[in-house]
C-alpha cells in the first residue's frame, strides 16, 4: 500500500504496466522530458528511455493515428491528449478507425490502446481546457470510456484499460488530480471496466456522477446526510458500456434520482441516464429524474466559472426537490 | 519524371527485371484488368455495391506491391484493389466486401494488409505507426500506404509524412496521382510544382515516377523499401497515372472531364506499352493473351462463386464483432434485435 | 408553386439566397463542376461563377475553418461536407472556433454560416456514408442543428438558416432526397428554426422523430391509425435549439410517447427527448418512453443495413407496447 | 538567414527605415517587454490567469505588426500580446482577458484584430478566409497569422497554406521558430532544412528572417504583405527567434532545457541590438530610456486600473453572449441561474 493521489496512481498504474508488458508504449505532446503538464508521466522517460516515452510533435490526429497502428502491430499504446478540448482534431481518427477496426476487419485486426485524456473545469484555465464532452464519445461504438474520482479507480482502471484488447478512452479529472489521496495497493490488480461502484448505501435517493462532479456530489451527500437523508450515492466509474442495471437497482430501491455532470445540459450523459431509468423502472420513479450540470454555454473563463460548475447547493436543493415529490 | 519503357513499348534504360518477371507483372495486370471490368460489370447488375474502378492504373498498383515482401504492411484505399490482391489479399475477400459484407475485411492471418480505407486522408498515418511498431521490434517489415492526389491535401497526410520522418519509421508513402479528386482537377488542388515536391517539408526523399510504366514503379517503390528496411527512413513517391474510369460507379465524368484527355491517356496504357515491349522480344502473341486472360477470367469467377455462396450476414453478426467480447449492452441489443429479447 | 423533391428544394433555396444576396457563397468538394455528389448544387457554377461556387481540395477542416473565416468578414458562406462521416475532421473547428466565436469576442465576431451536411443509411453505401450523428452536434453549446424531412420545410429552413446570425449545421436526409416530391412555394420564405411542426394530430400516442426517419415514423403512424389508434407524430426539424415545450405539449396530451432515429441507441438524441419528457410531463406518462433507434453498433455495409436501421415494424411495436400499459 | 542589425548593433546593409522610425520600433519593444515583465509579476501576484510570456520575441512581434496598415486583419495565438497590441488590441483588454474575463475579447470595432488563438493550428485557415473575403470583394485588406514552430505540425497548418496558395488569397503567415513547442524542441519536431521550405510544398514563397532583428522582419513582412495587396498571393516568413521565459507561467523550462541555451539567447537580446544602434547613432541615452520606461509603465498601469476595476462578470453574462438572440432554452437556464426561474 501506499499514499497516493490521482496523479500519482496514474503514474504508478503507468509504471507498473510498463514494467511488466514491454509492448506497453507511452506517447503524447509533452509526456517525456517534462513529464506530462500535470506531471503525471514524470520519470517513465528516465526509467524505459525515449522509445517507450515518446514525446510528440503538437498534432493530436497524428498522435491517436499512430497509437492506432502501433496497437494493430501488436504493441500497447498508452497515447496522452493535453486536454480533452484538444482530443477533437483526434475525432476522426478514433470515431472513424480506431472504433471501428475490429468491426471493419471482422476481429482480424484489433486496436489494444489507451487514450489518457485530462478534462474539466475548475481551475480558472484558459478556453478549451476545461471540457467534459465525454458524452460526444460516449455516443460512439466501439470504443469505452471510464473516468475514475479515486486515487484506487484510478490505477485500477488504467491497468485495466491497458489489458482491454479494445480502445478504451480514460478521462483523468484534472481539478481532482491531487485533491484526494488514499491507500493504493502497490501490486497489479484490476478495476472491471463496466460495473458502478456504489460509493455510500441509502435508500431516500440516488445521487449519481463521475469523475470530477464526485467531489461535490459526496459533499452533497454528507449535507443531505446530516439532515437525516438517507443518500445512495453512484461513482459511474465507467461512461461506456454504461452499467445500466446498477443505476436501475438502486432507482428501484430509492424512487429518486439526481444526476449530476459539468458537461452542457443538453444531450450530456445525464440525459442518457434519466431516459434509462424512465424506461426500466419508470414505476419505482417518486419524482422525476433530476439533471444537475453544466449550462448550454461554452465554459466560461476564470472570473466566471463558479457560475458555470453545479455547486454543492445545486444538488442538495435537486436532491431535496425530489424529496418534496 | 522517373520511367524506364516509352509508351511504344521501347526501353529507355537497362531494366532491373528479368523477361521473366516481365512477363508475369504483366500477367498480373491482365488479370488486374480482368477483375476490375468484371466488378464494373457485376455492379452494373446490382452484384456489387458502388465500385472504384482502378483501370489505367494497373501499372502502378501492380508495380509498387511487386516491390514488398510477405509480412510487409499495406494500408491503400477503396480503388487499391490490384495492388491488395498483389500484396496478397484474395480477390474472393475483395469481392465479398465489395457486396457489402464486413467479412471481406477478415484478410487471411498471414496477410499484413489492412481492409481498404474509405476516408480519405485517414489511413496514411496507420502505416507510419505500423511500421513504428516494426522498427521498436527490430524487424526488418516495411509499411506502405497508398493514397490518391487529393488525399495529400488532408491535414492528416501532413501529419503522417511529418510523424514518419521525425520517428524515421519504415513506411513508403506511395501517392497514385491519377489527375483527379472525383471532379477536381490536381493542378487545383495545389500550387506546388509536383506532388513529389511536397517530401521536401519533411526532409524526407520525394521521386516522380511514371505511373504508367510498371518496372519504373516497381523500381522506385524497391529503392524506397530498401532504404526502409535499412533503417533510412521514409521515402515518398508519386506516380503519375490516370483514372480512366468513372470515380465510383455512381459518378459521371463527363460532367467535369473532356474525352480527349481520356483518350488522350488512353494511347499511354500501362497494359499495351508492356505488350509491345514483350512482342517485340518475342514473349507474347495472342494465344498467350487469350490464355492469360481465359486463367484470370476463372480465377475471378471462382472468387465471384465463393462471394456469392457465402450466406447472407446475421442480424446478430454486427454486435458481435464491436468488441473481443460483446458488452452487457449489446448482448441485450442483439437479443432485443434477433427477437430473442 | 413548384413540385420539387428535397435535393431541388435546397438547390432552389441556394439559388434563391445566392440571387437574393451576392454575400451567399458556396464551398466544398466536388460542389462546383460536378454539382455535387448527390446533385444539390447542380446548376449554381454556372449561373454564379467559379468564384461564388468553389469547389475545394479535399480537406474538411480547411473548408469549415475557411467558410469560417470568410463568414467572420461579413460573407455568408454555406459549405458542404460530402457526408455525415467526414465531417469529423472538421470536428474541431466546428466546436472550438465556428461555434465559440461570438462568446469569445462577447459578440465583436460572428459566423454567420451554413455547414450542409447529408446523413443517414438506407442507400447501401460503402463504410462512413451512413451516419447520424447529430447528438455530437446537438451537444455542442453555440450552433443551430436542423434536419428536414420535406421539401417545403427543406427550401425554408436553408432559406432560414443562411439568414440566421449564427453557424447553423443543415443535416440533408439522404435516404429522401428524393423520395418526396411536394408543392414547394418558390417565393422567399423562412421556416423558423426552433419550433417542431406538429405532422399529425392525435391523442393517443405521440411518434417523435425528425429528417429521415421520418418516412418509417410516418408509415407506422398511418398502420397505427388504420388500427384505430389516435396517433400524434411530431417533426421536430430543428434539433437544436430543442422545442422541448413543443414535445411536452403533446405527451402532456397523449400520455405515451415513442422517438424514433437511426443513430445508436446510447447518448443518442432520443435520450434528451426522453429526459426531457419524464422531466417535465412525468406525471403525464401513462407508460415508459420508447426509444426505436439504431444499435450501438457501426453502422453496417449494404447486406446488413436493414437488420440495422428502424424497421416500421419496430416502430409500430413500440407504439402498442406503449398503448398496453 | 535574412538579417540587417546584428547582435553587436553594427549593419549589415543600408535599413529600409529612418532613424526615427528605428526609434519608434524601439519604443515599442520596450513597452512590449515592460507590459511582459509587469505581466508576469501580476500573475504572481494572482491577479491574472495563467500568463504566456514572450520575452526574447519582442523584435518578430513588434516588426510584424509593424509592416500592417490599420483594417487589415492579424489571427495570433496566446503568445502574441505584443504583436496584437502593436496591431491596435489595446492593452486594457488583453488585459482583461488574461484576468479570465470574455469581455476582453471585444476588440474595438475598427480593429480587426482576433481575439489570440488557445488551441494550436486552429486558427490559421481563419485567416485564410478572412483574406479571401477580402479579395473576392476587392479591397486591399490581408490577413496575417502569427503562430509558433510548433503549431506547423498541426494538421491544419498544411490545410491553411494549401487552400491560401490555391484560392491565392492575400494572407501572411507568419511563424515565430522560439525553438520549444512547450518541452519539445524545434529540431525534434520537423526534419525539413528549415521551417521555412515547408512553403515549397505550397509553392508558395518562403523566407527564413532574423526573429530578433525588429528591421529585417519588418521588411520581409512588408514584402510579403505588399505582394499579398498586390494581388500576388500569400507568403510565408519563418522568423527564428527564442522564448526566453517560460511555456507559461505553470511551465518549469528546468525540465527540459539547459541555462546556457538560454544564455546564449540571452546575448542576441532584440531589444539590446536596437539600443547599441541608435546609442551609436547618437538616438539614445539613459534619460530617453527612463522615459520610456516610465511613459510605458504608466500606460500599462492605467490599462490594468481600468481592467481591475471592470465588475465581476454577472451570472448571466455567459447566456447572453451565445448567440445574436438567446434561444429559449438559454433564457430559461439563464433564469434558473440567476435564481429567477
Ligand atoms: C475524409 C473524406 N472526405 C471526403 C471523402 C469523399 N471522397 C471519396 S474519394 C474522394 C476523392 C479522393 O481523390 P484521390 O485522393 O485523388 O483518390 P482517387 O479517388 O483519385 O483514387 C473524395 C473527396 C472521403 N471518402 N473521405
Ligand atoms: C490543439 C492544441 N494542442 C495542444 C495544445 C497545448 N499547447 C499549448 S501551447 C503548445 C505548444 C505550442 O508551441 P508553438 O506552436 O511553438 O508556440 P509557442 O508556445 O512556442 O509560442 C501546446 C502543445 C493546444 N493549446 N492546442
Ligand atoms: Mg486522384
Ligand atoms: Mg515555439
Amino acid at each position: 500500500m501506499a499514499e497516493l493521489n490521482i496523479a500519482q496512481a496514474i503514474n504508478s498504474a503507468l509504471d507498473t504496466a510498463m514494467a511488466a508488458d514491454d509492448r506497453v508504449m507511452v506517447l503524447g505532446e509533452d509526456v517525456g522530458r517534462a513529464g506530462g503538464v500535470f506531471r503525471v508521466t514524470d520519470g517513465l522517460r528516465a526509467k524505459y528511455g525515449a522509445e517507450r516515452v515518446a514525446d510528440t510533435p503538437v498534432a493530436e490526429s497524428g498522435i491517436v493515428g499512430a497509437a492506432f497502428g502501433l496497437a494493430m502491430a501488436g504493441l500497447r499504446p498508452v497515447a496522452e491528449i493535453q486536454f480533452l478540448g484538444f482530443s477533437y482534431p483526434a475525432y476522426d481518427q478514433i470515431v472513424n478507425h480506431v472504433a471501428r477496426i475490429r468491426n471493419r476487419s471482422n476481429h482480424r485486426y484489433s486496436a489494444p490502446m489507451v487514450i489518457r485524456i485530462p478534462y474539466g473545469g475548475g481551475i480558472g484555465a484558459a478556453e478549451h481546457h476545461s471540457e467534459s464532452t465525454e458524452a460526444a464519445y460516449v455516443h460512439i461504438p466501439g470504443i469505452k470510456v471510464v473516468v475514475p474520482s479515486t486515487p484506487r479507480d484510478a490505477r485500477g482502471l488504467l491497468l485495466a484499460a491497458i489489458e482491454d484488447p479494445d480502445p478504451v478512452i480514460f478521462l483523468e479529472p484534472i481539478r481532482l488530480y491531487r485533491a484526494v489521496k488514499e491507500q493504493v495497493p502497490e501490486i497489479y490488480y484490476r478495476v472491471d471496466i463496466g460495473p458502478l461502484r456504489v460509493e455510500r448505501e441509502g435508500t431516500d435517493v440516488t445521487l449519481i456522477s463521475w469523475g470530477a462532479m464526485m467531489r461535490e456530489t459526496r459533499q452533497a451527500a454528507t449535507i443531505l446526510g446530516e439532515a437525516g437523508v438517507s443518500v445512495e450515492v453512484l461513482d459511474l466509474r465507467t461512461l461506456s458500456p454504461l452499467d445500466r442495471d446498477g443505476i436501475v437497482a438502486s432507482v428501484e430501491k430509492t424512487g429518486r434520482a439526481v444526476v449530476v455532470h459539468e458537461a452542457p445540459f443538453t444531450a450530456g450523459l445525464g440525459a442518457e441516464v434519466a431516459a434509462t431509468i424512465q424506461e426500466r423502472a419508470l414505476y419505482s420513479l417518486k419524482t422525476p429524474v433530476r439533471r444537475v450540470t453544466g449550462w448550454d454555454t461554452i465554459f466560461p473563463l476564470k472570473r466566471s466559472e463558479h457560475h458555470y460548475l453545479p455547486s454543492v447547493e445545486r444538488i442538495v436543493t435537486a436532491a431535496e426537490n425530489a424529496l418534496e415529490d | 519524371m522517373f520511367n524506364l519503357i516509352n509508351p511504344d513499348g521501347t526501353v529507355r534504360d537497362r531494366l532491373p527485371v528479368t523477361l521473366e518477371e516481365m512477363k508475369s507483372l504483366y500477367a498480373d495486370m491482365v488479370e488486374a484488368r480482368v477483375y476490375d471490368e468484371k466488378s464494373m460489370a457485376m455492379q452494373r447488375q446490382g452484384r456489387l455495391a458502388t465500385y472504384a474502378p482502378f483501370r489505367g492504373q494497373e501499372a502502378a498498383q501492380i508495380g509498387a506491391a511487386a516491390a514488398l515482401r510477405p509480412g510487409d504492411w499495406v494500408a491503400g484505399t477503396y480503388r487499391d484493389a490490384a495492388l491488395n490482391w498483389k500484396a496478397g489479399y484474395p480477390w474472393r475477400l475483395l469481392i465479398l466486401g465489395r457486396t457489402g459484407d464486413e467479412r471481406g475485411g477478415e484478410v487471411p492471418e498471414d496477410v499484413n494488409v489492412l481492409p481498404p480505407s474509405i476516408t480519405v486522408g485517414g489511413h496514411m498515418i496507420h502505416a507510419v505507426g505500423l511500421a513504428w511498431a516494426e522498427k521498436l521490434r527490430g524487424t526488418d517489415r516495411i509499411a506502405l500506404t497508398s493514397f490518391g492526389d487529393g488525399a495529400t491535401s488532408e491535414g492528416d497526410f501532413h501529419e503522417a509524412m511529418n510523424f514518419a520522418a521525425v520517428y524515421e519509421t519504415p513506411t513508403v508513402f506511395f501517392c497514385q496521382n491519377n489527375g483527379w479528386a472525383i471532379s477536381h482537377p490536381v493542378e487545383e488542388q495545389t500550387r506546388s510544382e509536383t506532388i513529389a515536391d511536397k517530401a521536401i517539408a519533411y526532409g524526407m526523399p520525394g521521386v516522380r515516377v511514371d505511373g504508367n510504366d510498371v518496372v519504373a514503379v516497381l523500381a522506385a517503390v524497391r529503392e524506397a523499401a530498401d532504404r526502409a528496411r535499412a533503417g533510412e527512413g521514409p521515402s515518398f513517391i508519386e506516380a503519375v497515372t490516370y483514372r480512366l474510369g468513372p470515380h465510383t460507379t455512381a459518378d459521371d465524368p463527363g460532367r467535369y472531364r473532356k474525352e480527349s484527355e481520356v483518350a488522350a491517356w488512353e494511347s499511354l496504357d500501362p497494359l499495351e506499352r508492356v505488350r509491345k515491349l514483350l512482342e517485340r522480344s518475342g514473349a507474347w502473341d495472342p494465344g498467350w493473351q487469350q490464355q492469360l486472360e481465359t486463367e484470370a477470367s476463372n480465377r475471378i469467377e471462382e472468387a465471384v462463386a465463393w462471394a456469392e455462396a457465402i450466406p447472407a450476414p446475421e442480424p446478430g453478426d454486427m454486435f458481435r464483432r464491436m468488441f473481443a467480447e460483446p458488452t452487457p449492452n449489446l448482448v441485450e441489443q442483439e437479443k432485443e434485435a434477433t427477437g430473442g429479447g
